[in-house]
């Protein structure tokens, strides 16, 4: 089988707190993770949990303080080969405001790639696939501060898409959005991932977001606490309240119904599985 | 209320000036306040002027358009002009109490104006006809050959595309921020200079602290993004010069020679 | 009488610029004293401008806003004492926070109220108490604080203004479940304690649902429906073709009631909706032999 | 490298001032406290910048754009180069927003004194007078903004310091 593209072994990372006389503060104790390529893994946690100090380790903004991270095989302490993680791993934020380094649309989006020195034909190429593929053609002349905020945030992703990277990290990249942009921006994720096979990290605190991953990794204060498919995940109702997480509604309706002894399956997840089950039960 | 805030006052259009390139035309316009600086004769004033013309009916822009952006400099021009007429001696033509009109001081009152509407008029083409985006552009890739001295080019032409960028979201930032502390009681209005001071604490700190963090998270991204300075850094538009340029910088350099050699004309 | 009247409100933004454009138009509604109203609508259709009207931020370009039966604009000079009545909780309302320790942060806006400082003193202390802040909490920089907790000690800041009228836009944005849950439990608690009026502006049907008692609807610059949460949601068809949409949870109740399952379609939290399914089973097991 | 795309953000700091004018002349408080804040390359960059590129999009103003950003660039540089280091020493704040205010204003009436000469090609006597009341009103403009851009750093320093603010920019610099 092909190698990993993500190999996290024992991380651990603190933060050094500006004031001398505090201690560090550990962030990170311990994390391991293999994500092999092509997966949509979604992560999952509370506020203050690591999710972002995580990601940034993924491509080098950050290094282990002890452990080991190996994208593709290259360690992240290399610093000869920085540049070549930062273009296998792109990263996306959470506020599209303050990714976008252009006026216009396109100028931004070609900004990795000329960072890189790509020849102008081939970033002009590069330019236009990417804005094709989060559907943002039409706007490629248009200043960028006249977008909505969902807009600004494809327009983030295509500037992270123009580099060709293998592997595609977002760190919240909905949390300012509305609902609408929401979508938006899954759907976009989707076809990366799906059509694309570009291998998705997603973090995110809108559970039904996580729900449309291949798998679930659910952190708790440094550490990774679950790690499944989100079927399973999700039927943990219990746990993940303990840790200030929340579960779709349908996935909940299911599981108080089973803890007042109905059966039901545990793998329910969507409104239509929900409806399904329900409808069985009723049958019978 | 101030979201799609235009800086300057681009007028998009698409005469020949506006296709000029910008390099072309930051070079002309530096030329022509060279040449308004060297003239000094009566046909070169007017050859000035319908140059002037010329290029504004070129770029559809209207009479009301210049007066507009000549309002400030009005007083200035008055208070020079009645100086003028204090201090200059000279042949009187009118004269009561202590104000004299005299000729020469006429004169100096007239070109004056003539200066300053040719600089302000031919100067403000510029922003007239070419977007923030491309004066930006043009002046980073005129700038280019400094870089060889070691003048840090690329990062200040950095520097301008990113505060271009960033004035529209910071305006309305700070609206954001005057809302809210208004929403809170916040009084700017009314009160003396002290006042008036301390009550810009709670939108200047505010303002201080997410321009810091904005720019944490910018240069996070541009690190993302493989950014890594100047060198060995590719551009996806590149400028060209067409005919439009060839022919505007011709016609300019008749123009000055014209102006220059009007100084020299015994009229 | 209606504590919130609007009369043919009208904004538009950038008048005779290029970039005109009318963000809210000929609005007319009235809100009763004690109202919990959810406000919902899709991105642009104008929630925000509507709320910046009700405690005289903006001025309308056309249309009367009545707060309390007064016509708010009528006495240009007392527009403050109108944003002291109507206190309004901007989206990220962190970003504001600005003094030097929480305390005096959430004592600025009594603090420009002519208040006296036993006042003042005393009204900082019952908002942070409603927000859950702790005394030791008080005295730390608000720079100091988690995002969640900054995001309430802004809030206090709002509250010890004691508003009649608490408008909020958006105060969950960004945070985790836990912290969402914890801000709309707290208003909710504040508004059954001082029953006052309180307008939440939401992008989650799942929480307007669950805790507001009135839904106003805003589509494309105007009102769509005002009406109680039942009677909005009971609309799904209309809810849906302007771009919203309903809970997961009634979401499943009309599909099975669709399917003819004698279920009811106005099913808003999930624990209404374990009964309901209870009581089917345990009625079905009833009828059984 | 990563410093330098800092700087650049900065300036957007000043960007607002414009729409202090209704209040007070805001532009010149913020660019003595650029300086303060950010020591005398940033800050002066964030000032020249800022002030610089409002000038050169505004028509009436585009000609003395590059003096703008040279003169501003000036002012906060001196005023940090003087007081950045030393920023609990009382008399070096003073003395570092009095000279970066004061050299502007001798740059600015330079100016004007050259232009009016030579580019205007006025006589002496009215380009002195003129001189001398654009200095009158420069200095006062110059001494309310040393007065205010004090007293604001004075409020406002401990709360950044809480905030961080200078944390992160020592933190940037040892990059
Ligand atoms: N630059 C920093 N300096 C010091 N401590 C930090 C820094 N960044 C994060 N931390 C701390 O590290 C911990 C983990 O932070 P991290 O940003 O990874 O959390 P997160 O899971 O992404 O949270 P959120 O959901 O709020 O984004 C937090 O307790 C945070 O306070
Ligand atoms: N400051 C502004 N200048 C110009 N137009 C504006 C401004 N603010 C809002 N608009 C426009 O007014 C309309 C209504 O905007 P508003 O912010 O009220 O919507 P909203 O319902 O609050 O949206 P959201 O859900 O995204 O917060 C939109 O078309 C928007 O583009
Ligand atoms: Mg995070
Ligand atoms: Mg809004």
């Amino acid at each position: 089988m092909k190698e990993p593209i993500i190999q996290v072994k024992d991380l651990v990372f603190s933060y050094q707190s500006s004031d001398e006389s505090l201690p560090p503060h550990r962030a990170l104790r311990g994390v391991s993770l293999e994500v092999p390529e092509g997966q949509f893994l979604a992560v999952l946690g509370h506020n203050g949990c690591g999710k972002s100090t995580l990601a940034k380790h993924l491509n080098g903004i950050l290094v282990p303080e002890s452990g080991q991270v190996l994208i593709d095989g290259i360690d992240t302490r290399d610093d000869d080969r920085i540049f070549d993680i930062r273009q296998i791993v792109g990263m996306v934020f959470q506020n599209p405001d303050n990714q976008i380094v252009a006026t216009i649309v396109e100028e931004d989006v070609a900004f990795a790639p000329e960072n890189m020195g790509v020849p102008p034909a081939e970033i002009r190429r590069r330019v236009d696939w990417a804005l094709e593929t989060v559907n943002m053609q039409k706007y490629r002349q248009q200043a960028t501060y006249q977008l909505s905020g969902g807009q600004k945030q494809r327009v983030a992703i295509a500037g992270i898409l123009a580099m060709q990277p293998r592997c595609i990290v977002l760190d919240e990249p909905t949390a300012m959005l509305d609902p609408h942009g929401r979508r938006r921006i899954l759907a976009t994720i989707r076809t990366l991932n799906r059509e694309l096979g570009m291998t998705v990290v997603l973090i995110t605190h809108y559970m039904d977001e996580a729900a449309q991953a291949d798998r679930v990794l659910v952190m708790d204060d440094g550490a990774v606490v679950m790690d499944d498919i989100p079927q399973r995940v999700f039927s943990r109702v219990t746990e993940l309240q303990a840790i200030g997480l929340d579960v779709p509604q349908p996935s909940e309706l299911a599981f108080q119904l089973r803890r007042q002894g109905v059966e039901l399956p545990y793998d329910i997840l969507t409104v239509d599985d929900c409806v399904t089950a329900l409808a069985h039960l009723l049958e019978a | 209320m101030i979201r799609d805030i235009t800086i300057g006052q681009y007028f998009t259009g698409h005469s020949a000036l506006h296709r000029m390139d910008p390099r072309t035309k930051l070079v002309l316009t530096i030329a022509y306040i060279v040449v308004l600086f060297l003239t000094d004769s009566l046909p070169g004033y007017l050859l000035a002027i319908g140059l002037l013309v010329l290029c504004y009916k070129l770029a559809h822009i209207g009479l009301k358009v210049i007066l507009r952006s000549l309002k400030p400099v009005i007083p200035l021009v008055l208070f020079t002009g009645i100086l003028n007429m204090f201090f200059i001696s000279g042949d009187v033509l009118w004269h009561w109490w202590i104000f004299r009109i005299t000729q020469q001081g006429l004169y100096f009152a007239a070109i004056m104006s003539v200066r300053i509407i040719c600089l302000i008029a031919g100067t403000s083409l510029l922003t007239y006809t070419t977007s923030p985006i491309a004066l930006t552009d043009g002046l980073e890739r005129l700038l280019a050959p400094l870089a060889k001295l070691h003048f840090p080019v690329h990062e200040l032409a950095m520097m301008m595309t990113i505060t271009l960028r960033f004035i529209p979201t910071l305006v309305e930032e700070t609206d954001k921020i005057m809302s809210a502390q208004k929403s809170r009681g916040a009084d700017m209005e009314t009160g003396g200079l002290i006042k008036r001071v301390k009550a810009l604490v709670p939108i200047l700190i505010p303002l201080f602290v997410s321009s810091f963090r904005r720019a944490d998270e910018l240069a996070l991204a541009m690190e993302c993004r493989c950014y890594r300075g100047g060198e060995g850094r590719t551009r996806m538009r590149q400028l060209h010069m067409g005919g439009v340029d060839l022919a505007a910088t011709a016609v300019m350099a008749l123009i000055c020679a014209g102006i220059i050699l009007c100084n020299y004309l015994p009229l | 009488m209606a504590i919130i009247k609007t009369t043919d409100l009208t904004y538009i933004y950038n008048a005779g610029l290029p970039t005109q454009t009318t963000a809210i138009k000929d609005i007319n509604i009235e809100i009763e004293e004690g109202a919990f109203v959810g406000v919902i609508g899709h991105t642009g259709s104008g929630k925000s401008t509507l709320i910046q009207h009700l405690n005289g931020l903006l001025r309308p370009t056309s249309g009367k806003v009545y707060i309390d039966g007064r016509d708010i604009w009528a006495h240009k000079e007392q527009i403050r004492q109108v944003r002291f009545d109507v206190g309004l909780v901007f989206q990220y309302p962190e970003y504001q926070l600005f003094e030097e320790t929480v305390y005096k942060d959430i004592a600025f806006g009594p603090g420009n109220m002519d208040l006296s400082d036993s006042e003042i003193d005393s009204r900082v202390k019952q908002a942070a108490e409603a927000v859950e802040l702790s005394p030791a909490d008080l005295q730390k920089s608000p720079f100091e604080l988690s995002g969640g907790q900054k995001r309430r000690a802004a809030i206090a800041g709002v509250l010890a203004m004691e508003p009649k009228i608490l408008i909020l836009d958006e105060p969950t944005a960004g945070l985790d479940p836990r912290g969402r849950d914890t801000i709309l439990k707290l208003i909710t608690r504040y508004h059954q304690e001082k029953k006052n009026t309180i307008l939440l502006v939401s992008h989650s049907m799942e929480d307007v649902a669950k805790f507001a008692s009135k839904v106003l609807v805003m589509s494309d610059t105007g009102v769509l429906m005002y009406d109680t949460v039942q009677a909005v949601f009971s609309h799904a068809q209309q809810i849906r073709q302007i771009g919203l949409s309903i809970p997961q949870i009634t979401q499943i109740f009309i599909q099975l009631a669709d399917r003819g399952y004698p279920v009811p379609r106005n099913v808003y939290s999930v624990e209404q909706g374990m009964r309901e399914i209870q009581k089917l089973l345990q009625g079905r097991e009833g009828g059984k032999p | 490298m990563a410093a330098m795309c800092f700087v650049a953000t900065f300036l957007r700091i000043d960007i607002p001032t414009p729409m202090g004018k209704t209040m007070l002349h805001l532009g010149n408080v913020m660019c003595l406290l650029s300086g303060l804040v950010l020591g005398p390359v940033k800050g002066g960059l964030a000032a020249g910048l800022g002030s610089g590129f409002f000038d050169l999009f505004d028509p009436a103003y585009i000609a003395g754009a590059p003096f703008t950003f040279a003169f501003k660039f000036c002012m906060a540089f001196v005023c940090g180069a003087i007081a950045h280091k030393k920023l609990d020493s009382r008399p070096r704040r003073i003395a570092g927003a009095v000279l970066g205010s004061l050299s502007y204003v001798v740059l600015y009436v330079g100016k004007n004194v050259a232009e009016g000469l030579w580019f205007y090609r006025q006589p002496f006597k009215t380009v002195l007078t003129v001189a001398a009341t654009k200095l009158s009103v420069s200095l006062t403009n110059g001494l309310i903004a040393v007065v205010v851009s004090l007293l604001l750093f004075g409020v406002m320093r401990p709360i950044l310091k809480k905030a961080g603010v200078f944390d992160r920019l020592q933190a940037r610099k040892e990059r």
